[in-house]
């Protein structure tokens, strides 16, 4: 095989990369869409009024996310299964988003933390690499995290909203997801700077329960049954 | 000019001979070098995974289990640190710095934070290398054992730099600022105003050395003050909330949290 | 408060126990990775020795036996990347990429450059990758020996990207541009014409994949161009000489250079 | 021992180790001084009118490291031996020039290359570590690296001053040289470039050679009885 | 057509070039100049004596946008006007900042999202790119979500001035503006970059609001029937 | 109009806008496609067997610059023709690349320097930026460097090839360029960068020219009565 | 005059040169260091115990100055009054550690700004160029802008060590600094830079005050009536 | 004095100081057209027809020199004279051009090395600092380093033109220098790195009177009685 035959056949490689890249960024593209648009959806439990629609909220989430799995479908016809991690920047960031929206929506259901087999049922795709499409578990944690700096959000939110009872029923999932991460031995990578975010949100809601309890605002946490 | 060239691949030509030795010497050195930086990514994993378990105590009740525990992997660690001082018997540290630096550092991190979580005190230079002596049983082969030395045993000790240790402490600060965070989340209204001391005593200590440290220092020393704003910070929200505790409450808040209120810090 | 705390450092909460297996998990992949790296660094230091090695051959008189030991050399490089591909067994090779493409290139390298040398052509990855595959014997502890498996040996591959291909055969043109001048510097008319020849077909081949490469091929394009620059001079320098030479010493020099001579070369 | 005076400690430290590199940077100026002078007087060799001169100037040289040795002997004084490598940076670059000077001189008395006990003994150095300040391997290669590229120069110089045996036997050597170099396996570091420099000093010296050689010029070199 | 006048021939190209840049930077200097004026005056309305000048600093404000609109008038005179791109990078950071300020001052004034119609009659500029000098449509956002953080400043000001009421208004016409954004699918690019700002923004305001909440200094605001 | 109303209307622009980028980067890649197969096709010109079918390879090139024009007649729909600018960034570095080869080309024709008309004829676009998709002044300069370096490779392979004549035409049309360039005044730009490469081009040539002189390969060239 | 002289009398002028620098390092260093005593008596005043201390702290880092005052007349001995420009990078940075100091203590003694007369006569230097070694208006204004980072320090500190008086009349302070800034017209330079945090602080303090003001802890500042 | 008026008077200092610059700059940018202008005078002794009309050239570069002291006399009105150093980057790069050109100019009437006095007097500025507008001695030695790598093209050149006794009298003049520099103690900057550019002209030259020599085309040199 002459030199030119060889880069012309390396160069095959390359352009077929480039046109699988090219089929996934639009994939991915569409997921980001339907992402935007379920958050919308959720982010009215943030609002006085939102709070009593939660569970219309998290049905008509549920229904986007049929929309997401379809996405997903589409997405894992682009590429060789095996290659996952080939790609894996491409929709790692919005994979992300979406752990965190599933996990928000499990969280408003039963305020259970996800596990990531329900993400993986959830988002349609598989937990184990060797089945195929699956949530790493590095991109399930960043999505429980974002999800720990919305319920702090909450938190807050739901003392505007006259509910005194939830920042205490948060301070509890969000005491024990601490616990859980402490059990981590993380890189210097981006999980861990999202996990030192965790800190600060534990903070705040300590601060919430805090403000609640010295004016007495804060009754004994009867809900913790679970 | 074909042959003069063959002459010079003679390999009996001194010149020849010469490179042969140089080329040991290099291999040699090389190959030292690589071992020393396979040990020291050793020694930095193994330190970074005692730092996340120590995070674990301001939250387990069982603190000394884990304290007991992080010792455990310290120990290991530090036989790492023999395995480098043993390479380097005998040679210029200096030679092969570069190549196990971050690995203590690394070390200098994990074993200052564990030794302020006991004892609540920045540990010295001189403990650090106290604990970094080895006693080492002389390989049969290496020494005849007709030599008049004590038979087998021998010291060897590792001496960490100034630098190494200057930069250790600067990046223990990054994690005594996470501690204090954690520390308020988790109700502990102590600890922050301890760290905050502590922290400013650190920061200008390296206030005071300025640029004369090491150049990787002040480019530490600007995280050192956002770290130090962050504590600062925490300890300020404590006191201006502690600010609206009404008076009948205090009675309670007293009861319930005595470990945690220090008489001194007043209303809190 | 503090109460509910100690709840949830509770060791039988469910949420704790997921987390126990993503501590696991976690510590697997970093453990595995840092393997990785550490082979990956034995791969580039013996492939980088088999590449000076190499460069023996010119000026030796017994190049196959040089030819030979480097192949000795590169056959334990790939005793090497077969531990490589023992580790990613079941795995997907792309998620511990970056931990062993340095070594990777090295060996193509190495690879390419003892394929030159030998046939005067570029391997191309199919030749690099038949090289990679690797007869194991199962380990008897890992399986157990009553499946219906042919007992004991099964077939590991690795295969290399193209993209690392690529990266490999870009640092062979520094190497061969190395091998050129020391050609003229030898003596030999001949090589140096063939090398330039071959580099600007390599040259070419880069420039027809142009950007759509990855983007560190773009950053060796520039040294590229300089190495071929290099041998492009050597050539042209080569000739100019030539040009001077005295009708009645062509003779001479025929007799005593024929080996270098290439009658297609003309006047030199 | 608290905070401060743990940093205070630290600190002592730090200043001690600027006042020892003030001090040894001083005194690397005057071995820089002294080793411009050396070059000076060898420069001249490769004037027409110098040629004829070489051994006189290899004696002023050898005078100038007298100067040499004192300087290193007062360099010696300034930091702990065992620390070399602490410092290395400092004069490094001097060592190799110097070494290259010793290794010129003695070619140019003897045509021979000087080995490395050679070029320590000029310096008033040690060859081992462990006996004290020494000359590094590198240092020394690094410093036969500058001279086989003075010695191309010299071998064109030659032929203008209507020498023509001598770039024969320059030839020679620096083969033998090369061949030595191809021995050892170096990182990518500056000595490796400075090799891939002696590559061009031999295709120089060789080209010089054959301009000799195709002009009848070059003599069969007896001259190498050596 | 000689080497020489085809060269002549295109200095000329250039030294118009560099001229007509050097006359817009003159220009936008003195629209930096007028825009950091009425910064100055509407940033008086943090200060807890400002509040009730409000209207007056608007009016201020607003005369004070009749110079910025002589020096755009005064700018578009610099260059042709369908080379607007060629020289977008000089008057871009400027038009912003005048982008935020008028949609300050509308805000101030109404308590309304602006219109991008609306910024463009306030500076005496375009809409739409056909009809002349414009507003570009990523420079009107970006100009938005500066105020949006000056809006979090407010709120935390209005408190500090007693004004209880106005952190709630504002809170409503954030998120309103949040949602907005979530509307959009934003590159990869400042205007991103300055966008993921916003959820700090939104985050602070809330907290505003719970602060006062949780001390019941919160009234019902009654006002937002809209 | 509602916040949401607007900002839909945003996302209209938006969309659009990244419409336009995307197509263009389309058309931008298969330029750059065909731009390395001229180049291939000219590259053969440094090879030896290579001289003698300058015609043929120039000829090649030239139908090859008909699918550059077919190309760019795309590209020019793909936006609105005011909005070059805009866009500018997209195509700068290949209309740069294209502009050297077009050089190149009529180089190898004539031995004349191209002009921008010229250039920008073959490329089927404007010179005059008021008339549509134009030629940059600074694009056509950085294509005349590119091809000066490119001369320089030419003037050492034309030796080796047997040409001795060529560089001597080569030096002269290089340094006619180098005056020329001389009368521009430029910023400080990546074409000030380039500019500053051509004097290694020029000595670079000098020295080829001299090596045949000295050895009397240099025939007085007599074409060159200029 | 021969090259050999020429070149040894302007050795003489490279050597007084580097002579100069040398000296004026070492004083810089011990300014360094009394900058830094300085700085560690004024770092006191961020402990809670440090409050009451200020005056005491003031005048031992005014005691502090007077060596700072020696320092600076011997630097000013050591070069020609004329060529301060020429050395200025030396001492550029310590005289802005400097500024800020001086201005940190002015505050901290008179909450007032210092004026640029002041800290010349703190420093024992001149403010008119033309009088001798003096203060650049632009290290003036990098001295105030470290001090304003400290203020919004010193504002959370005040807090903690239960004072809630003093974030009010800082953040008094802040705001005119703020408002004297917006005057100028700055370069894009590293002061530039250093400006745009101003505004971080300024947003810091007002924080800090809003945080006294919701729990009723900020007193009417009286003093403000101006 | 309130903040503002202070802040009013130091905006006073910083427009002057900016349009000071802004005066520099232009004359600098006319210095720069007329130092193009003598280079291009001076680049034609580089071709075969030049060698003759060397002295002519020269009077046409002297010439040219007048306007360049014209443009000088302007730029010193535009700034205090003890301020030079604080402008120096301003010019510093064209005063090096110009040393280089007046160096040059001297060089090829007089083949010998210019003195600083006479660069000085040549662009009728003055040697001494304290006199006014003078020539660095770091400045005129860059500008004679530009020149000896004019010389190494001068030489290839020479031969090019058949004019064989040149490159040996270069060779002697460029071995003079580069001892001179010898006994130069550069720091580590620019400078530095333009004499370690120096032993590649030597080298160079070197050559090409080698070729000479080997060809039988040196002429002894007996001009060289000096
Ligand atoms: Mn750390
Ligand atoms: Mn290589």
């Amino acid at each position: 095989m002459s030199v030119t035959d060889m880069f012309s056949h390396i160069q095959g490689f390359l352009s077929a990369d480039q046109d699988v890249r090219e089929d996934i960024r639009k994939v991915v593209q569409n997921l980001e869409q339907t992402a935007r648009e379920i958050l919308t959806v959720l982010q009215s439990v943030h609002q006085a009024s939102g709070f009593k629609e939660i569970p219309s909220k998290c049905e008509k989430a549920r229904e986007l996310f049929c929309t997401v799995r379809t996405h997903i479908s589409d997405l894992k016809t682009k590429f060789p299964v095996e290659q996952y991690y080939r790609f894996h920047e491409h929709w790692r960031f919005v994979l992300q988003r979406l752990a965190f929206l599933a996990a928000f929506v499990v969280y408003l259901e039963s305020e259970a933390l996800v596990t990531r087999e329900e993400v993986a049922r959830i988002l349609g795709i598989e937990v184990v690499r060797e089945k195929g499409f699956h949530l790493d578990v590095e991109d399930y944690l960043a999505g429980v995290l974002i999800m720990a700096s919305e319920l702090s959000r909450l938190a807050v939110n739901s003392v505007t909203a006259g509910d005194y009872s939830r920042p205490l029923r948060i301070s509890n999932f969000i005491n024990e997801l601490d616990s859980g991460f402490r059990l981590l031995n993380l890189k210097n990578d981006p999980l861990r700077k999202r996990y030192d975010g965790l800190k600060y949100d534990v903070k705040k809601i300590e601060e919430v329960v805090y403000d609640l309890s010295i004016r007495g605002l804060a009754k004994e946490p009867e809900a913790i049954e679970k | 000019a074909a042959l003069q060239r063959d002459v010079s691949a003679n390999p009996s030509s001194p010149v020849v001979a010469a490179f042969r030795v140089f080329q040991l010497e290099l291999d040699a050195k090389h190959d030292k070098y690589e071992r020393l930086v396979k040990i020291s990514r050793d020694v930095t994993i193994e330190s970074k995974r005692t730092i996340f378990l120590l995070h674990r105590v301001t939250n387990v009740p069982n603190a000394e289990e884990v304290l007991n525990e992080a010792e455990g992997k310290l120990d290991a660690v530090r036989q790492k640190i023999g395995q480098i001082a043993e390479e380097l018997r005998g040679e210029d540290i200096y030679q092969f710095h570069r190549a196990f630096t971050p690995g203590i550092q690394e070390y200098v991190e994990a074993a200052s934070f564990l030794h302020y979580i006991r004892h609540r005190s920045l540990i010295s230079l001189e403990e650090i290398n106290a604990r970094l002596v080895f006693m080492r049983t002389e390989r049969a082969e290496l020494k005849g054992s007709v030599e008049a030395e004590p038979p087998g045993a021998y010291v060897l000790t590792f001496q960490v730099t100034p630098s190494d240790y200057l930069l250790g402490v600067a990046d223990l600060t990054g994690e005594l600022m996470r501690m204090c965070i954690s520390s308020v989340g988790n109700g502990d209204i102590d600890t922050p105003f301890q760290l905050s001391q502590f922290l400013r005593q650190i920061y200008d200590g390296f206030s005071f050395i300025g640029n004369t440290g090491p150049y990787e220092v002040s480019k530490k020393l600007h995280t050192l003050r956002q770290s130090l704003g962050k504590v600062e910070d925490a300890c300020y929200t404590l006191r201006v909330r502690g600010s609206e505790i009404p008076k009948h409450m205090l009675a309670d808040l007293f009861c319930s949290r005595t470990a945690h209120v220090d008489p001194e810090e007043g209303l809190v």
